[in-house]
């Protein structure tokens, strides 16, 4: 029967760079030489930090954590669009982003071996929230910090990011409906790594895309290569600059493989082969980045040498300092329960603090 | 000075601060050009504009959410839940972030907000509109839970609700929105939150209670004081998270007795928390056990058969009766 | 730039039935007679029993309900499609499609003076959910129910209605996502009546349709007009065919409007103008419905009295046996609390049944 | 017999229920393919299939929601969170309908099914992973909460609670999961859903815990007892919600003492209700105040703080100790 049509929607898909390392010369968006080796090396750190944090975990000397790599071509090139003022909201797999935001080594090395301190910032104004690890509610709060930015007439952006497994919940959608009707300034990244843990993309949606469930809100929507810094560049940078404008927001879907298992916890060889691991380290996001930088003259293998030593000298320093022992309050949290003291929590520190003192068992 | 019901003394409050602070936003679903389904927003969207009086899609976690954001960013919204029956949907925002930011970053970020919600039964509503589960939220270390019990209270507890550095669930008992009116004061008053009030001094038991029982409690403790010509002592908490210990301590320390009036269901609610305080701060001083009247442990019933649910004066004025007795 | 596509939509629209009673002939259904006839007859029931609760409700003889005149045409067909051993997923806004699966008047009426025994269905099999007053959460039990359907290898299908304010939540989303990727034999209608309260669609989500939502959860999406009980009839007959044959499930907008208020507490003159309402009832399906029956020499301005009459009677009848005083135990709740007994429960009735005795108070 | 531990006992209980009953389902995150993050589904799917063994979406609300829908159509799901600190996610539906359609429809729709989730802390986990919030389920009536201490018994307990007509809330201690072994007799064995066990019996002070706590409180009932000849009625609760007063009363008038150690936060915690419960029912007996040994009410520390946070042997020892002397 002919019927009328109501609406209709196409999901872009932009890939510049090929895992070979080629790249497509229409759509190369021709970065700066330093604004490109300033990407390779943040990419760079934030895949040596990874690579020493899983030892230190299987030494013992860290606790539980996410490993990122393989997805450093998608935080990474956002974080450094990003402006002072923009807001960070992470999801917990950003390494890399966080870092180009300011966040220190030592904070990440903290956190994960179960310190609070770990999300203290160096300067509140930095603007990266701590990690949300309970799913999905980082969209709602991005949502609302973009509407505050709007709020306040600036030009800010906040740039939020979610799992493949992450769009499940209701949170991504309250948040991003939201973020819809106020016309946010929001910039949201789905990693899509292929896995929620155990649970592969294709159990966790049927949608064809992440990236079309956007068009459920009325937002832009386009699907990149999240292994292709440059893809990731051009779309942030497009959807920022709808953001900064007063255009609302867009969803971006990264399409990225999660090289390692979901936390150290986890075991990956009990739900996927080993072939399609090899497959994914092809796609891989630094060997294209450097070939890339080869190919435009930029880089070599000596270079390549000096910034390993570099950056393994900068990670070997943050752990020197991490595991300098330090002197943390054993009562701080009853410290933060509120920020005006009430006599039930000062009457549990004192209880607290005897029975430390009691024995070991507090202590 | 002014004759306010409660709904009009939450407005006034809104309106008051949103007049001081340019931070203050209200928000929720139907809280602009509606005024609110009780109209406690009434008039704020003409005076204060869009911007800051947001009608919001129908998301309850979304508007807990968001609002942590805006909180975050320096804003400081009152969020409001159409109704708590509705609030449940935003407990994961509510026990992962909105308890926690201040902790996490050692105060670093904090969340200077307020979550309003009428509760309680006694208006003839649909389901879910009814209930008291004020222990969801007063169990979770990070956040206060105000509760206040007339049009005066509410007024000067919500003002200082907004000046809180931290986020404040503030339950309204929707029963007495519109049940009586009281003087409240033209100029700006505020009142402590985590201190119970004692609103009547007495020496032979002391009497416990908080929003809208504490009108069943008041017309008990009346009548008993009447007839018996005993001398009742009565505590509105006003917050219930954290709990005013010392006064309630103090109280049952003089009178030997207490009696607690509480909507929620029995088992695990606030009148068992209070009577575990009683039992560590005046247990040498009990003449008797603690009395709980209470809602029972059943699933609230429609309005058909709420009146017989609910804690009536009579039944608190026989639990009085028993406990001095005793 | 030149990009490619990652996928591409459309969202279909379907009206057959104008608002002035013209057929659209290349589209229509052509329904037997009996079936029009029946569809008429139940889309006035439902009318003359709203307007009833109406004034019963003004009379203080009804407690608060949510008027449903207006939208007959959305789940008065759906619920005729049905067949025994479906299940009706109602939001609250549904009261023909309940009638027609067998509701009895007296249970609404029950249900919306405060007695739970308006949920009590005279038989148990007739599976009709009772209205789920907390917006979302029917869409997550829908996508269970469907895939117990499919678990038992019946064909049976799961019909889920929610309004255009209730997409936002995130029990729409998450529900649909799960019935999605179940392939479950699911159709969720969204009766968009243009409000929730007194939040304009507009206002609730800035996608142009509706009905593009579903495309989020990889499912067959299609808009209707809602009055229209011929365009309702075909989309849902395709969906719950789809549905049956294993195909997965559908997302229908209905496109309607609210005629009346939100629910007899609500004041629609604080956020509408009577031009819009009125533009709306130029729109509403029952004069069309008879247009069209008129059309098609069914039916005449005899045969719609002889109808009206015997609906008041229904309706009379049914008024009066719910105003029959009944004898309603009012421990009943202590008895459903749990299937067996438990002695804290046994406690609490007695003390109950002795505060009754005591005095008024519990009485 | 096989020694097993808590989370071999959990399996084994889920593979009896589904071998013994075809409409038993088992769903949640990671649960088939991966045998669930604990191992707790371990092997299931291989046995059962993937219609009986449901990976589902990230989805806690959703996962909740559905297996209310499914028990509806006859199916009874035990719905996996994969730790409780997700569940908030599904409050909404809990309260709602997991814990009010049987009363909603006087019986004519029942939900008999399973909500399993891991909670509490000690196992260096992340945020969120180590928290101890029964009481939000607790203090819903509509539901049973079921907390086993052992192997044994959370085999016996999850068999019933999966045979129950009702909605339960199992929830696991997953400190315990492998912290100990326990012979778990090869036939099937169930223990009732709202009663209390007595561990040991005893004469001078009644101890009451539940779930992971019950070995500090067992570790320092041993220790009192050797030091000071003292005889320690031990009671483990094994389900909170509906309580079984009976049996804390009937001990508590015996002993005339009591101490309880709870892993929650303080205020508005189960030891609160116990404490009631025994100033309803026992308060005559009491020869000393009831101690409650819990956690605090702050934020649930960060692993790094973690260990000073928990009850430790050692000081549910010195509050048996403080209790006997009074
Ligand atoms: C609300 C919630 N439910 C469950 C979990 C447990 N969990 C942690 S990570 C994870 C999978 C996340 O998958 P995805 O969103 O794709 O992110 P990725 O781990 O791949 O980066 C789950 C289920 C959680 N953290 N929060
Ligand atoms: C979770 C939840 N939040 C809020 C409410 C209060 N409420 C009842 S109806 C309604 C609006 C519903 O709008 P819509 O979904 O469009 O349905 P309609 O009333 O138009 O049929 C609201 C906000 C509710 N019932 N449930
Ligand atoms: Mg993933
Ligand atoms: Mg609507």
């Amino acid at each position: 029967m002919p019927r009328k049509q109501a609406a209709k929607f196409t999901v872009p898909y932009l890939q510049i760079l090929a895992p070979d390392g080629k790249v497509d010369a229409k759509l190369d968006p021709k970065l700066p030489d330093d604004t490109l080796l300033k990407l390779y090396r943040w990419m760079r750190l934030a895949r040596a930090l990874d690579e020493r944090m899983l030892k230190l975990q299987r030494q013992g000397r860290l606790g539980t954590f996410p490993p990122c790599t393989g997805q450093e071509a998608v935080s990474i090139p956002a974080a450094m669009l990003m402006r002072d003022g923009d807001w960070f909201v992470g999801a917990f797999r950003e390494l890399g982003g966080r870092l180009v935001r300011g966040e220190p080594l030592t904070a990440t090395l903290d956190y994960y071996n179960g310190w609070e301190e770990g999300n203290i910032l160096p300067d509140k104004n930095l603007r990266i929230l701590p990690t949300s690890v309970v799913i999905g509610c980082q969209i709602e709060h991005a949502a609302g910090l973009a509407y505050a930015s709007r709020f306040k007439g600036t030009d800010e952006v906040t740039v939020a990011f979610i799992g493949d497994g992450g769009t499940s919940e209701g949170g991504f959608h309250e948040g991003l409906n939201m973020a819809g009707v106020w016309k946010a300034p929001l910039v949201t990244i789905i990693q899509n790594n292929q896995w929620a843990i155990s649970i592969p993309r294709g159990a966790q949606t049927a949608s064809e895309t992440l990236a079309q469930k956007g068009i459920a809100y009325g937002m832009p929507v386009i699907q990149v290569d999240g292994n292709d810094p440059l893809a990731v560049w051009v779309a942030v940078a497009e959807a920022m600059d709808r953001a900064r404008k007063g255009d609302g927001p867009t969803l971006i879907e990264a399409v990225t493989y999660r090289l390692m298992m979901h936390t150290t916890a986890d075991d990956p060889t009990k739900y996927r082969t080993e072939d399609e691991e090899k497959e994914a380290w092809a796609r891989e996001p630094l060997v294209r980045t450097r070939a890339y930088l080869e190919s435009r003259d930029l880089w070599d293998e000596a270079r390549e040498k000096a910034l390993l030593d570099e950056l393994k000298d900068q990670v070997d320093q943050a752990v020197a300092e991490f595991e300098t022992p330090k002197d943390r309050a054993p009562d701080e949290p009853f410290r933060h329960v509120y920020g005006t003291p009430h006599p039930v929590i000062e009457e549990q520190r004192r209880e607290f603090l005897a029975n430390l003192k009691g024995g070991e068992g507090r202590g | 000075m002014a004759k306010l019901n409660m709904i009009q003394a939450v407005n006034l409050a809104l309106a008051e601060a949103m007049t001081q602070d340019e931070t203050v936003l209200v928000m929720g679903q139907d809280v602009a050009v509606d005024g609110g389904v009780f109209r406690a927003t009434e008039g704020l969207l003409d005076r204060f504009g869009p911007e800051r009086v947001i009608d919001t899609p129908l998301a309850e976690s979304g508007i807990v959410g968001s609002a942590v954001g805006m909180a975050l960013a320096g804003l400081k919204p009152v969020a409001e839940m159409q109704f708590s029956g509705f609030s449940y949907m935003m407990m994961g925002q509510f026990e992962a972030h909105v308890t926690r930011l201040r902790s996490r970053t050692h105060g670093q970020l904090t969340l200077p907000m307020v979550i309003r919600m009428p509760y309680g039964g006694g208006v003839r509503a649909l389901e879910h509109h009814s209930e008291s589960r004020e222990v969801l939220y007063a169990h979770q270390p990070g956040a206060r839970v105000v509760i206040p019990s007339g049009p005066r209270n509410a007024r000067a507890l919500l003002l200082a609700a907004i000046d809180d550095p931290d986020p404040v669930v503030f339950m309204e008992p929707k029963h007495s929105y519109r049940a009586f009116r009281e003087e409240v004061p033209e100029e700006r008053e505020t009142l402590p939150i985590g201190k119970a009030r004692v609103v009547q001094e007495g020496t032979d038991l002391t009497l416990v209670s908080w929003g809208a029982m504490m009108r069943p409690a008041l017309k008990a403790a009346a009548t008993v004081e009447k007839e018996r010509g005993a001398s009742i002592e009565i505590i509105d908490l006003l917050t219930i998270a954290p709990l005013d210990h010392a006064a309630i301590a103090a109280s049952v320390s003089k009178t030997g007795r207490c009696v607690v009036v509480q909507e929620a269901p029995r088992s695990y609610g606030p009148s068992s928390e209070i009577t575990a305080v009683i039992n560590d701060k005046a247990f040498w001083h009990l003449e008797a056990p603690v009395k709980r009247i209470t809602g029972y442990d059943v699933v609230t019933p429609y309005f058909g058969r709420e009146k017989t649910y609910l804690p009536s004066a009579e039944v608190v004025a026989r639990g009085i009766v028993e406990t001095l007795d005793v």
